[in-house]
Formats: structure tokens, C-alpha cells, sequence
């Protein structure tokens, strides 16, 4: 079983990023499960939401501690919230900020995929708005979902213009970090 | 066929297919997506039903009851205050003996406030008349509301009936369920026959109040009626598992029990994660084993005690407190285990939506078999 | 009897319940002087008067508790109450 | 004018109110103006209680009975399930005025505010008389109840009547209207209108209720009359919030009405309180001010 953390903020579409990403493993042939850390957080307060992956049924429902993955929606999160915690050695950080030349208090044995999904987002969307960036940043660096699995996810998701324009900003984070990886 | 959907979804459109004609329900944390998923499929006209949107939980039950007198087959969904308002008309309709089904998304009670999970909210409800299912999962949460139709339905239960699954941890849980399709549904679940109902054609008074003469009889039959919902929800539990291939024969279910030493008992989600911990307790040799408690209300002692009956320990998970006694769940397990001089341990645990883990599963093992028990378990003393 | 569920019961049962006995004064109705205008029979609280083939009214004294509605109401005064003789 | 077919009651005798009952007699003319083709949700107390006695009900209609607070809420869920299943019945609440001023407003009020095609009808005795003549938002100014009782330093109930109707016209309800016993066949009549009015109707009538009040139980109708005569008591249709109709009167002084009932007995003994008297007269005279009752006003000396 793999596991995957998404720290982001109130608003920024973490819960839906968990959501969509369980469900494109799902597509692909993968048993998922996401949920959003439950609380009260408003607008702009530090959030979390979690996926696992699995080959069998998953049956356990505790939150994420030691995790695969994480993605960090927002690069202000590093100096809020520990978001590097427990993770295992071999894990995956994908982080969202300007600054390739990132540098942080990342655990020895993380790997870290920079990627400016913000200037993405607003690029193909027009709006800040990076969940869905990082979800194609997330499939190329990781290989948990394809990058079909993905735009199928985005399109059951988002319809008419937005799809192609979730689907095109997906497909730029993917090819960028497939890139790099 | 596998659907990759949200757990309040998931119930919401096994709802659907089971076509109630009347929806009432009052917003509340987490049961909401349950109840806006299904006003959304009424306003699509993609169910036949009136959703009444009540001023108050307590208006909810109470429309849910006169709807079901008059005839139809109802639905409810609510949580924790939402429940403790509806106290009255939960005894009430059970007395009255309307086979409603609602849905409980089990949430902690206040003070303090608190939207978390734990299963203070059906337990303390235990006495009202309710049958009370839980559930461990999201497809398991999914098909108890066609079990609890056909059961509570059933003119020789006539009782009114709670599905329970943990709120947020599998109302927000999105994983993959099968749901049966609405002609698979029709088949298991046939149109509503009220065994009477307020009709013109055919006037009778329903809900007169009982001198001493008649009050304690009218209870006894409540309490047989109960105690009959046990072969029914076996018997509709085993249909379902013939036509759909889950069985849900049993009250209670064991898993990994045959040879263990120690026994955990549990209800809801908590299962899931005690099944894992158990798995790699065994790695280490550790005789560990489960068992889920999923029929609550009629409560299977007899079933408890058949199959706790080889282990040396037993220790309950209690996500709820009967304050001055300990959990409610451990309390009714020692009352079946009398006698068995099995020594039994309860542990109030996950209080309020604090996270259970695999190791804290581990630790409660480590201090039944050391003979440390009846306490809170996690408490952060620093705080205290 | 079985006990109905629900606590429930068919329309009628209440006149199993003969309430006359609770009458200390009984009416005394007299046809002689009766207008036949029903107000009587409309604002018995037990719905125990009724017409007599002549059209005049007459309570049923099975369930009458003797509250005199009928003679305060009778806009001929031919009405009157009585001890009871039991 | 009076319809009465024998052997038809709907509400049949056998019941235990109290001989002279007011709540009983507007539960006969209920039903005789609804007819069969009814339901009935009904409210715990005082009514529900001499009526169904597990088995002997008194009713000959579909009845039901929940709670004290929930006919509203019950009524909602029973016009839900006939509309759904394609039915013609007519669905009545009918509770007293504790249920239906204090305990159950929050159900009255959804029902309501969400529009159900309901009556509801309040039978106002002034007290909660099931638990033994305790006060309510019905009890009158000055009114003696065994929680606003007289003492040193009480004279009764210190508040006036919660104005219901006025509440449910707010609601945007099409039809509201007050009534009294007194006037059995004007009841009857607004009954009727209620129910073939769709939408959520309010009808709160006036049933004396000679145990809690204090008076003979042959003195119902005429204390029921009184209490209109003296315009403590207004007879009146509101049609969409407007009021269309008011019973008009030849006023007689307040005093007429209380002196005759032991809940104002403090009024008049030890000694007479015309202080208190002259604002329950006060109220009267707002009363018909409001609604323009006064054919003309007697002079107090009669």
C-alpha cells in the first residue's frame, strides 16, 4: 500500500485533488481510498487530504503519518506546517512554488519535484488554482495514476471548456516533470 | 460492478433505489451530503419522492412518522444534535411501531461542541426501540439500508431502524462500492405494504395513550418484536448475500477469531483498521482476533457469547461513554460473557474523532493481556 | 384481545364507555313546547341528543352527563334539570 | 339550521371530557364540518386524553397521535405521503393552546413557512387544563392558573394573550380565523372554508373550559358569548394577512365576563381591584378598535 498526503489550504481544491487522484488510480485498475483531514479550517488555513493506493481492498482508516507522497500545494505551507513529517525514505515531494532552486528542511532520501503550477494554473486557467497542475506533476513523477486516467478523472469531474483547460494544464505539469524525472 | 464514489454518496443512491416517497431531513455535519445528494436527485425528478425540508431534525422524524402512518415508505438522515432533538419521536415512532429507516452518521455529542466522530449519539439511543446496524465500511453502510427496509418492513417486526457508519471517516470517504441496480433492488426490496395506515376508506385511531391496564403490554410487545428483528435481519441478510454475493447473515462477525487468545470486540470503521493491525499482530505470533459487532440493537448475547467463548481475553473498543459506567458496548458484552469467567476489558477509545491507529489497536492488546483495562485509552494527561 | 399494534383502534370504541353514570342532574325534555330547532342536539359536547321521528330531540341518557348545555342553550325554555333518581 | 344525522356522529359519545366540556364540543362540530374524507393529526392534551383511552377512541375519522409539540411537523408528513400517493383527504391538526402557542410553534411555523396544504386548528382554553390549569401564552391578563397564581405580590397571569393569528397571517397563510362555540354553525363554516382553501390554514377557536375557568358546566356557551360581547374574545377572517371580517357587538363592560369565573374571582374579593379590571377593560377597548367591533357602546352602569 502506498500513501499520499496534500497539504494545501481552505479553498485551494486539496480535498478534490485527493478525490480525483483516488479515482483515476481507481480507473486505472487500482484499489483507492481519499478522504480529507475533517475540521472546521476556513478559507486560507492549512488543510490536508490523503489517498492511499492499494493492489487489495483497504481496510484501514487511520490518517496519513508516514507517507509515500506528498504534494504541497502552496509553497507558504513550509513555514506553517511541517509538511515533510514522517515521511518514509524513497518518498516523493511534489511542491508547487516559483523557486526551482528549492530549498528546504526535506528529510534525507525525499526526492523533490519543483514544479510553478501557480503560473500554470494561471496561464491555462486563469485563476490560481493549482490542484489540478499538481495532479499531472503528481502522475509523471509517481507513475500511481496515467496520465489518461487522469483527463478521464478530470473530465467526469469538469465539463465543457474547463475540462479541456484542467485537462491542458494537467498535461503541461505532466510532461514538464516527465521531463525532469 | 466496482464505483469509485463518496461513502455519503454511496448511501444516497442506494436510498434512491430503494424508493421512499417521502424524504425528510434537517441539515447537519457530516450527514449533509448524504441529504443534499438526494434533494439534488429529487429536484433532477430522478426519484419519485416529496422532500420536505424541515425547520429542525425534530420536525424531520416527526414528518418522517406521519408520512409512514399514512402509507409511505420514509427516510431520515442525521447526527448527534440532530438525534439528541429527535429523542422524543425516536421512542415515539418505535412505539407507534413505523418502519422508518434512517441514516446515522455518527457524530460525539456536546458539550463541548464537536462535529468529530465517535458513536456517542444511536448508543445513547439504545433504548428507544430502534434497530440499530453498523457499519464497517462504505459498501457495507450502502447495503444495510436495503436490509433495514425489508426487516423493519417485515409485519411481524414493524420497528423503525438506525443505519450507522462513522461520520467523516466514511461519510467523506470516497472508495470503491458496488451498488445494485434499481431492478436488483426492486427484486430484493418489493413496494412498501403498511400494515395499517390513516385512511379514509378504512378509519382507525393510531397513537392512543395507555392506562396501566394496557401500557406495560404495549411495551412487551415492542421489546418481542425486537427480539423476533433477529431471524428476520438473518433472513434478509442471507437473501442478500444469494442475490449479491455479500453475506450479512450474521449479527456479529468474527474475523481471525478461531484460534485467537484475545479477542477485540468493535463496531464501525474501527474494524478496518483493527483487521490490519491484527494481520501484522499474527506476523509476530500474536493469537489475535475480531469481533465486529454489526446488529446492536436487538443485542446478539448469545451470539456474543457462542463465539467469544474459546478466547482467554476479550477486549472492547468503546467509541462512546455511559458516564459513571464505562462504554456501553463493553458494559452489554460483560452482561453476555456472565458467567463465562472470561475476563472481559473495556476501552473508551477515539472519543471526539481522535485518530485510532494500528498501534494504538496494538497497545489496547498489549494492556487486555496484561490485565489493564476499563480505562480511557489515549488520553493526553499532559493536558489534564 | 390482542393488543393493536401501535397502539390503535377501530372508530367507535368510546361508546363502550356508558357515561351516564357520571350524572348527578338528568334534562327533561318537553315535545310539547319544542320549536324542533336542533340547537340542543348541535351543542351537545357528548353528541348524545337526537331527533325523535316527530322532530322533536331527546338525549340518550346511556351517555349524558347531566351538564345542562341543552337547557341554557333551548331558546324556548323547554328544557329543564331534575335530580336524578337512581 | 343545525344538520344533525343521527347515528352519524364522527365523534362519538362515550368520551371522558368533563359534563359541559368546550374542547368536546368543538371537536363534534369539527368533524361535522370536515365530514369523513378527513385526517387528523392530533397534539397531546387534554382533548387527546378524555378522547383515546387505549382502545375506546372517540374518533370516527383516521386519527393520529405523536407528540405534544409535532401535529404540524406529523400533518407535513402525512400531506406529503396522500399527495405522493395521489389521495383526496383533507389533513387537520388539531391541538390546544399550549401545544399550539408555546410548545409546538417551531413545527407550526415550518409547516407554515413551507406551505402544506393543511388546517390547523387550535382549540384555546386559556391553560394547559391537562396538567392542571397551569398558564400558557393563551391565559388572559389578570387570570388566576396554579403557576401564575394569586399572592402578596401577584394579581394573576401578567401578560396578555400571544396574538397567534397575527404570527401565522405573517407566515403569508391564505386563511386565518378566529372562532368560538358560541357560534357553532359561524365554526362550522370557517371550517369549511379552511380546509377548501389550499395551503396552510389557522383557525384558533375559543372553547371555554368550565373546570379550569371556574364556572357551572352549563355556563360554557355563555361564557364563550360573554367573552365576545365584552370584546375580550373577537370573532374574525383574515384573507392573505387582511382581516375581512369582524363579528360586531353591543359591548358590555369586561366585568360582566370575570365576574362570573373563579381564575378572576381576585378582582372583585377581598376586596374589588378596579385598577386591574379597568386594564383588562383596556384591552377589550383595543380590541375593538382594531377591529372596528362596537355597534355601540352600553354605558358601564347596566
Amino acid at each position: 500500500m502506498r500513501e499520499l498526503r496534500i497539504h494545501g489550504r481552505g479553498g485551494q481544491g486539496s480535498v478534490t485533488a485527493a478525490e480525483l487522484i483516488a479515482f483515476a488510480a481507481f480507473e486505472g485498475g487500482v484499489y483507492a481510498q481519499a478522504f480529507p483531514a475533517f475540521g472546521v479550517e476556513r478559507r486560507g488555513a492549512p488543510v490536508q487530504a490523503f489517498v492511499r493506493f492499494s493492489d487489495e481492498k483497504i481496510r484501514l482508516r487511520s490518517q496519513i503519518y508516514e507517507p509515500d507522497y506528498i504534494i504541497v500545494q502552496d509553497p507558504t505551507l513550509i513555514g506553517d506546517v511541517d509538511v515533510f513529517k514522517g515521511m518514509k525514505a524513497g518518498g516523493l515531494a511534489i511542491v508547487n512554488t516559483e523557486k526551482p532552486d528549492f530549498d528546504s528542511r526535506v528529510p534525507e532520501g525525499v526526492k523533490i519535484y519543483t514544479i510553478d503550477a501557480t503560473t500554470i494554473a494561471l496561464e491555462e486557467l486563469g485563476v490560481p488554482i493549482t490542484n489540478t497542475t499538481l495532479m499531472g506533476a503528481f502522475a509523471a513523477a509517481t507513475g500511481e495514476i496515467k496520465l489518461e486516467s487522469l483527463e478521464h478523472a478530470l473530465r467526469n469531474r469538469f465539463s465543457g471548456s474547463m475540462a479541456d483547460k484542467n485537462v491542458k494544464a494537467a498535461e503541461r505539469a505532466y510532461n514538464l516533470v516527465g521531463g525532469a524525472a | 460492478m466496482l464505483e469509485f464514489m463518496e461513502g455519503s454518496h454511496a448511501v444516497a443512491e442506494i436510498v434512491k433505489r430503494c424508493r421512499p416517497q417521502v424524504i425528510a431531513a434537517y441539515p447537519i455535519t457530516p450527514q449533509t451530503h448524504i441529504v443534499e445528494d438526494l434533494a439534488q436527485m429529487v429536484a433532477n425528478c430522478e426519484i419519485d419522492a416529496e422532500y420536505i425540508t424541515v425547520e429542525s431534525e425534530f420536525s424531520a422524524l416527526s414528518a418522517c412518522l406521519g408520512a409512514s402512518a399514512a402509507g409511505s415508505r420514509v427516510y431520515s438522515a442525521t447526527t448527534s444534535q440532530g438525534l439528541a432533538l429527535m429523542f422524543e419521536v425516536c421512542f415515539n415512532a418505535a412505539g407507534m411501531r413505523q418502519p422508518i429507516v434512517m441514516t446515522i452518521a455518527n457524530r460525539s455529542l456536546g458539550a463541548p461542541l464537536s462535529i468529530w466522530n465517535d458513536q456517542q449519539d444511536s448508543i445513547s439511543l439504545r433504548d428507544s426501540g430502534w434497530l440499530q446496524f453498523y457499519a464497517e465500511d462504505n459498501q457495507e453502510a450502502a447495503d444495510l439500508h436495503m436490509i433495514a427496509y425489508k426487516v423493519c418492513e417485515d409485519h411481524d417486526i414493524l420497528l423503525p431502524a438506525f443505519v450507522c457508519f462513522d461520520g467523516f471517516i466514511l461519510t467523506h470517504t470516497y472508495e470503491p462500492v458496488a451498488l445494485p441496480s434499481q431492478e436488483e433492488v426492486d427484486a430484493y426490496l418489493p413496494a412498501f405494504s403498511p400494515y395499517q395506515r390513516l385512511d379514509a376508506a378504512d378509519p382507525l385511531s393510531l397513537g392512543m395513550y395507555a392506562t396501566p391496564e394496557y401500557y406495560m403490554e404495549f411495551r412487551y410487545e415492542v421489546d418481542r418484536a425486537m427480539q423476533r428483528a433477529k431471524q428476520a435481519f438473518i433472513k434478509a441478510g442471507r437473501e442478500f448475500g444469494e442475490r449479491f454475493g455479500r453475506d450479512y447473515s450474521g449479527l456479529v462477525e468474527g474475523y481471525r477469531l478461531e484460534d485467537a487468545d484475545t479477542a477485540l470486540v468493535a463496531m464501525g470503521s474501527i474494524c478496518g483498521t483493527a483487521k490490519d493491525a491484527i494481520d501484522e499482530m499474527r506476523e509476530h505470533g500474536r493469537k489475535v482476533g475480531l469481533l465486529n459487532i454489526r446488529v446492536f440493537r436487538p443485542f446478539p448475547a448469545q451470539e456474543i457469547a457462542d463465539a467469544l467463548k474459546d478466547v482467554s481475553t476479550v477486549a472492547v473498543l468503546d467509541k462512546n461513554i455511559s458516564l459513571g459506567n464505562g462504554g456501553a458496548v463493553g458494559i452489554e458484552v460483560k452482561t453476555a460473557l456472565y458467567g463465562s469467567g472470561i475476563p472481559v476489558y473495556d476501552y473508551i477509545i477515539a472519543l471526539g474523532g481522535r485518530d485510532v491507529r494500528k498501534r494504538d489497536i496494538a497497545a489496547v492488546v498489549d494492556l487486555a493481556e496484561k490485565g489493564e483495562g476499563d480505562i480511557f485509552y489515549g488520553l493526553r494527561t499532559e493536558v489534564l | 384481545m390482542a393488543l393493536r399494534v401501535g397502539c390503535a383502534a377501530a372508530p367507535g370504541r368510546s361508546l363502550e364507555n356508558k357515561t351516564g353514570a357520571w350524572r348527578v342532574f338528568k334534562p327533561v325534555f318537553d315535545p310539547e313546547n319544542c320549536t324542533k330547532c336542533g340547537m340542543c342536539a348541535l351543542v351537545c359536547p357528548e353528541g348524545c341528543v337526537h331527533e325523535t321521528e316527530e322532530g322533536t330531540f331527546e338525549p340518550d341518557l346511556d351517555y349524558c352527563k347531566g351538564c345542562g348545555l341543552c337547557v341554557e342553550t333551548c331558546p324556548k325554555k323547554s328544557i329543564r334539570m331534575e335530580k336524578e333518581e337512581k | 339550521m343545525a344538520e344533525v344525522e343521527q347515528g352519524c356522529e364522527l365523534f362519538s359519545a362515550g368520551h371522558r371530557a368533563c359534563g359541559g366540556c368546550g374542547p368536546a364540543l368543538a371537536a363534534r362540530l369539527l368533524l361535522k364540518a370536515t365530514g369523513k374524507n378527513v385526517i387528523i393529526a392530533a397534539a397531546t392534551g387534554c382533548m387527546e386524553v378524555f378522547s383515546t383511552p387505549y382502545p375506546e377512541t372517540a374518533w370516527g375519522v383516521p386519527w393520529i397521535h405523536s407528540l405534544f409539540e409535532n401535529p404540524a411537523a406529523v400533518a407535513s408528513g402525512i400531506e406529503a405521503a396522500l399527495k405522493r400517493q395521489g389521495r383526496t383527504e383533507k389533513v387537520v391538526c388539531i391541538g390546544g393552546d399550549g401545544s399550539t402557542l408555546d410548545i409546538g410553534v417551531l413545527c407550526i411555523s415550518g409547516a407554515f413557512e413551507r406551505g402544506h396544504d393543511i388546517t390547523y386548528i387550535c382549540y384555546d382554553n386559556e391553560a394547559y387544563m391537562n396538567t392542571g390549569i397551569q398558564r400558557s401564552g393563551a391565559t388572559p391578563y389578570g387570570a388566576s392558573t396554579t403557576t401564575s397564581p394569586v399572592g402578596a405580590c401577584s394579581l394573576g397571569n401578567p401578560r396578555p394573550k400571544k396574538d397567534m393569528p397575527a404570527i401565522l397571517a405573517a407566515h403569508g397563510a391564505p386563511y386565518v380565523a378566529t372562532a368560538s362555540i358560541a357560534y357553532p354553525n359561524d365554526f362550522m363554516k370557517k371550517v369549511e372554508r379552511a380546509i377548501n382553501t389550499p395551503g396552510p390554514c389557522y383557525i384558533q377557536v375559543h372553547t371555554p373550559c368550565c373546570t379550569g375557568w371556574g364556572f357551572e358546566a352549563g355556563e360554557t356557551l355563555n361564557m364563550a358569548k360573554l367573552a365576545i360581547e365584552t370584546g375580550l374574545w373577537v370573532n374574525y377572517e383574515m384573507v392573505d394577512g387582511v382581516v375581512e371580517k369582524a363579528k360586531k357587538v353591543s359591548r358590555k363592560p369586561v366585568e360582566e365576563y370575570l365576574q362570573k369565573q373563579k381564575r378572576f374571582r381576585h378582582l372583585f374579593k377581598p376586596a374589588r381591584r378596579d385598577d386591574v379590571i379597568a386594564q383588562i377593560q383596556a384591552i377589550a377597548d383595543a380590541n375593538a378598535e382594531r377591529f372596528g367591533i362596537d355597534i355601540k357602546r352600553k354605558e358601564s352602569s347596566e
